[in-house]
């Protein structure tokens, strides 16, 4: 019995030293699982396949570093997967420590990659303030609420905003949201209003909640943390950071399924001891 | 009462104004004047439905390049005068294969005229101008019928419901809920201990209702604390928050009869910055070693590292949030947890206000209607009725 | 993943093992981490405000002639007055505006973005006699759990009345529904985490030791 | 006076915005646009009266030489650093390859990812020592819990290719309708307590 009290009162930190081995382990020695593709990806993959050319896609990167593991992969396929259909692209952010993410993001895919033109294939407009209340007036009048893109240009300087005034002319909108403001407000008060197609990239925290969202058509397609976002890496057939994440997710798991387990064998002997 | 009344009115009112008119216009088609992209064209200028009228939509036929030279036309753009003879302004463009358009940029009553022109690499054709089209105002969106029923319907119950608590001075059973006991039970052991009680309130700031019930309770906790003479540590996100929070606390002590007692120290702003805010109280409560910790309002992720560093730290903790996606961590790290409008209904208990007590008894009803409403709506709908379904369309 | 090189790799590396110095347990090294933290955020967050919004949107504008942006900059200067005993009523004004132009349209967007089209979703999936005709086996039966599921977590969080009886049934079976929910959360959850973790290990071992590639 | 007016502006402006909700009309959506960015402009002066009493808060804690004041030193030179560095070239001082961004990515990024990422030990934690079957409520919970979380990774469809639909099952129906019914409770409560507040009949939020 003296096993079962020990491992009772075993030091937290062992477990911490357990989950760090089992992340770092796979990334040594990779086992390559393949990753099953679920239904609310594919959902998105496809809304964006059949969007027509020139559309303009709006992207909320509404995250900071924090989400940044979870949702910048994500992020990176979708605006792949943007500029490979030709579609053009909106970025803005409700999060302000967001803000380098989504320039980083587009400077490692439109720029290095895809060489689109800076205002006419896409714009950004960095950190917009207001939450909720910023999304109403949005979707009324893109102009008036981003006066000024991130590098200080006025609106009407860029070409590609001459034909995008109001949430009519979005034929997209993907938030990548960790929190508020984020999903919640863009299903509530833009989406809920002004009735555009609205998919969402969630850190695997919040994406249960939007199931229900899923089933009522409110959004187009969901992404779920990681694994969502190895899903779309998949569906864009590129092997990105997501992709790499898996196999340590799958130790990882594994570790605290056993510990699970464990722990409530222990809990079992117990109470039957007493 | 008199003000129910009065948004009675007003929107009876604009239901009676609600006159939108759909205003068509066809025309006759274009000759090609182009060997290989043809002109679109225009079928209908319509107003926009259920708008502010500022906004006139722009059928089209597609040009028959598109079928006969795929690929040939890039996109359409949309052009617009305020009369036939006067210089045409872009609007802006689709991309090929769209056929519509709405142009958000018109004043309600104008007349304006319109050609859309086929783009291709070199050369481009416009259709022939078509007009006039007007965009009319409208005063009422009849998209949102079911929705306006259903705020009268909800904001009614719950202004009844309050003002029958009133009259009956908060005396309307609610059913008990287990917390409350712990609550004080938690006090009570850091007294015993002789260590502090820590409350969060949550994320968010003053107009977030779960902050608003979180003081109730607050007040509730500071109220035994100063009875007791335990010490009360409440570190804030937000300055609007943490203001309100020390009113709270310190008509608490003057009803606890220690107002001398009342340290505004107490309470105090941390940081607006979420993972700043978790290093900040993870660090009092690594040093301080509350005995009691309380965790009501809206929870982020920072929910699971208060609740398990609060476990290692043996403290009993009381948590309560409406924050679906953060009660899994509270169910299972914490003693007593508060699910979703459970905080509503644990505020308005331990206040003892009728306003709190009235406006859950008016939400119980409302569930109720709704928990009715879903029944029948799933018996009609087997019965081939979709008339509760249309009410509840959108679109 | 987001690196620049040389000695700001250090500085990173650094700081992410001062953060996980707190497993092992509270030091200063960690305290000296969690304080340069929030002095960065907080004057990251101010910058970012003032050169994204503040400036272009109610300064810049104000300065051009548009003098309606005199109104919200008074009213946020409002705000400070808190910061004085005598004139902390003050803030009363912005305050209440705030509420007012942001509590309307809450009520609106709760009924509108979420009461009408979710009651609806409930509901709607039923079908003249043919629910298990028009959808496959687990689909149709999912949808009859979705309605149990909805109906009785209502009762659960009915307020009015004791849970005895046929209430008491109703909520015993919500309380298993949102069981359910909350623990596919917990285990839907667990891989956000994780992926946080293997970002920083990632980063230690591939941007700053080179032990990996 | 200082109770009556505030009051009649939330009063106002709350049933203006719930009413108008519903009106498109131009002249009345402009009146409302404008109402929405004063708010956006008023709510900016909240996060910069927020940096501002972090900073009080601080040379406060460094007078009264409260616990740990020495750090506040540290947390005020990070946040003076930071204002500096954001303004002395003008709005060129947040583009990238400026100090700023070399604080924002090697400072700010790694302190704030690394904090979360704190949370997978702690949800290991939370599994082996909270994570008890006490009840059959409990253990609902926790057969849910392990089932998604093989469902979710590539090592779980290895063990049995049937998890991924299973767990897409569980998140769809019966997850979907107990969110649905919390989320239908709260919005009820969020109604509740916005329709008091612009009625006047909830105060505290006033100090």
């Amino acid at each position: 019995m003296s096993v079962i009290e020990k491992l009772s009162k075993l030091d937290r930190r062992y477990v911490f030293l357990a989950v760090a081995i089992a992340v770092s382990l796979p990334m040594f020695f990779p086992l390559g699982l393949p990753v099953e593709v679920t239904a609310p990806v594919k959902q998105l993959y496809d809304v964006i396949e059949e969007l027509p050319e020139r559309s303009v896609v709006l992207i909320s990167i509404d995250y900071d570093p924090s989400g940044a593991p979870e949702l910048q992969p994500a992020t990176l396929a979708i605006l792949r997967h943007c500029f490979k259909r030709n579609l053009r692209v909106l970025v803005l952010g409700m999060w302000a420590p967001g803000v380098p993410l989504g320039m980083k993001a587009l400077d490692e895919v439109a720029v290095k990659e895809f060489n689109k033109k800076y205002g006419v294939d896409y714009v950004n407009f960095g950190y917009r303030p207001g939450g909720a209340i910023f999304l109403v007036n949005l979707g009324r009048d893109v102009h008036d609420v981003c006066r000024t893109d991130v590098y200080g240009t006025p609106v009407d300087e860029l070409p590609m905003m001459r034909d995008v005034h109001s949430a009519k002319d979005i034929a997209l909108v993907v938030t990548m949201s960790m929190g508020v403001p984020g999903s919640d407000q863009w299903i509530f008060y833009y989406q809920a209003r002004y009735r555009g197609k609205l998919a969402t990239a969630q850190t695997a925290i919040g994406a249960p909640r939007y199931y229900p969202y899923l089933q009522t058509g409110q959004l187009v397609g969901l992404i779920g943390g990681m694994k969502g976002a190895a899903e779309y890496e998949r569906l864009v057939k590129t092997r990105g950071f997501a992709s790499i994440g898996m196999d340590s997710q799958s130790a990882a798991h594994m570790l605290i399924i056993g510990l699970v387990v464990l722990g409530n064998f222990i809990f079992w002997m117990e109470k039957r001891k007493k | 009462m008199k003000l129910l009344v009065a948004i009675y009115v007003a929107i009876v009112s604009l239901v009676l104004f609600d006159v939108g008119l759909i205003q068509a216009d066809t025309h006759t088609p274009a000759e090609p004047d182009s060997v290989k992209i043809f002109p679109p064209k225009i079928t209908a200028l319509k107003d926009t439905p259920n708008d502010a009228g500022t906004s006139i939509d722009i059928l089209w036929e597609l040009s028959p390049s598109e079928s006969l030279f795929p690929g040939a036309i890039i996109e359409y753009q949309i052009f617009r005068a305020s009369s036939p003879e006067s210089t045409f302004e872009r609007v802006g463009a689709v991309p090929a294969g769209v056929s519509k358009f709405s142009d958000g940029g018109t004043e309600p009553g104008k007349p304006y005229w319109y050609k859309v022109v086929a783009v291709g690499d070199s050369q481009q054709a416009a259709s022939e101008i078509a007009g006039p089209g007007k965009s009319v105002m409208q005063w009422f969106d009849r998209r949102r019928k079911g929705v306006l029923v259903f705020v009268i319907l909800i904001c009614t119950l719950i202004a009844v419901f309050i003002e029958v608590a009133k009259a009956k001075k908060g005396k309307m059973f609610l059913r008990h809920l287990p917390v409350f006991d712990a609550i004080d039970e938690a006090i009570g052991r850091a007294t015993e201990m002789g260590k502090k009680v820590l409350y969060i309130m949550g994320q968010s700031d003053v107009d977030d209702p779960q902050t608003v019930a979180s003081m109730s309770i607050l007040a509730r906790v500071a109220e035994k604390t100063a009875a007791y003479g335990t010490k009360l540590d409440v570190p804030c996100v937000w300055p609007m928050a943490m203001s309100m929070a020390r009113e709270t606390v310190k008509e608490s002590f003057l009803r606890a009869g220690k107002p001398d007692a009342y340290k505004e120290d107490d309470i105090y702003y941390l940081t607006s910055d979420q993972f700043g805010y978790v290093a900040g109280v993870d660090g009092v409560m690594m040093r301080d070693r509350p005995a009691a910790n309380f965790y009501l309002g809206a929870f982020y992720a920072e929910s699971l590292i208060f609740a398990e560093t609060g476990y290692t730290t043996g403290a009993i903790q009381i948590a309560g949030t409406a924050m679906v996606d953060q009660l899994p961590f509270f169910v299972v790290a914490c003693d007593y947890t508060l699910i979703g409008e459970e905080l509503y209904a644990a505020g308005a208990s331990l206040s003892g206000d009728p306003i709190q007590i009235g406006s859950i008894r008016g939400q119980d009803i409302a569930k109720a209607i709704f928990f009715f409403y879903i029944i029948a709506g799933v018996v009609l709908k087997l019965a081939g009725i979709n008339w509760l379904e249309t009410l509840l369309r959108l679109d | 993943m987001l690196m620049t090189s040389g000695p700001w790799v250090w500085v990173a590396a650094l700081l992410t093992l001062a953060i996980y110095s707190f497993l092992y347990k509270d030091n200063p090294f960690y305290k000296v981490a969690e304080y340069i933290f929030v002095g960065i955020s907080a004057g990251y967050w101010a910058i970012f405000l003032w050169w994204n919004y503040a400036y272009p949107n109610l300064f810049e504008p104000l300065g051009k002639g548009k003098y309606m942006n005199i109104i919200p900059v008074v009213l946020g200067l409002m705000m400070f007055t808190q910061l004085f005993r005598r004139t902390a009523w003050l803030v009363r004004f912005p305050l209440t505006f705030v509420l007012g132009v942001s509590l309307g349209l809450q009520i609106v967007a709760a009924v509108e973005g979420d009461m009408v089209p979710q009651l609806r979703g409930t509901f709607s999936p039923f079908t003249p006699g043919a629910l298990f005709g028009t959808y496959d086996f687990w689909t149709s039966v999912g949808y009859i759990a979705l309605l149990v599921g909805v109906l009785t977590t209502l009762i659960y969080f009915f307020f009015s009345k004791e849970h005895k009886g046929i209430l008491g049934v109703g909520a015993r079976i919500g309380i298993y529904f949102l069981m359910i929910a909350f623990g596919a959360s917990f285990g839907y959850t667990v891989m956000a985490r994780i992926s946080l973790l293997f970002g920083r290990l990632h980063f230690l071992f591939v941007d700053w030791m080179h032990v990996i590639k | 006076m200082r109770l009556q007016i505030p009051l009649a502006i939330i009063l106002v402006m709350g049933i203006f915005t719930l009413v108008t909700a519903f009106i498109p009309a131009k002249p009345i959506a402009d009146v409302n646009q404008l109402l929405r960015n004063w708010y956006i402009g008023i709510i900016t002066f909240f996060i910069f009266l927020g940096t501002f009493n972090l900073a009080r808060v601080n040379i406060n804690k460094i007078k009264r030489r409260r616990r740990d004041w020495g750090y506040s030193f540290i947390l005020l030179g990070c946040l003076a650093l930071m204002l500096f560095l954001g303004f002395y070239k003008g709005r060129a001082s947040t583009e990238e390859g400026q100090p700023f961004m070399y604080l924002y990515f090697n400072v700010q990024f790694p302190l704030g990812a690394t904090m979360y990422s704190l949370l997978a030990f702690f949800v290991t934690s939370a599994s082996f020592r909270a994570f008890r079957a006490r009840n059959k409520e409990a253990l609902c919970l926790l057969l849910a819990a392990v089932i998604i979380m093989l469902g979710r990774v590539p090592v779980g469809t290895a063990i049995w290719k049937g998890f991924p639909s299973v767990t897409e099952w569980i998140m769809n129906y019966p997850n979907a309708a107990a969110k649905r019914g919390i989320s239908l409770g709260i919005d009820l409560g969020l109604i509740s307590m916005a329709l008091r507040m612009i009625l006047g009949i909830e105060r505290s939020y006033m100090q």
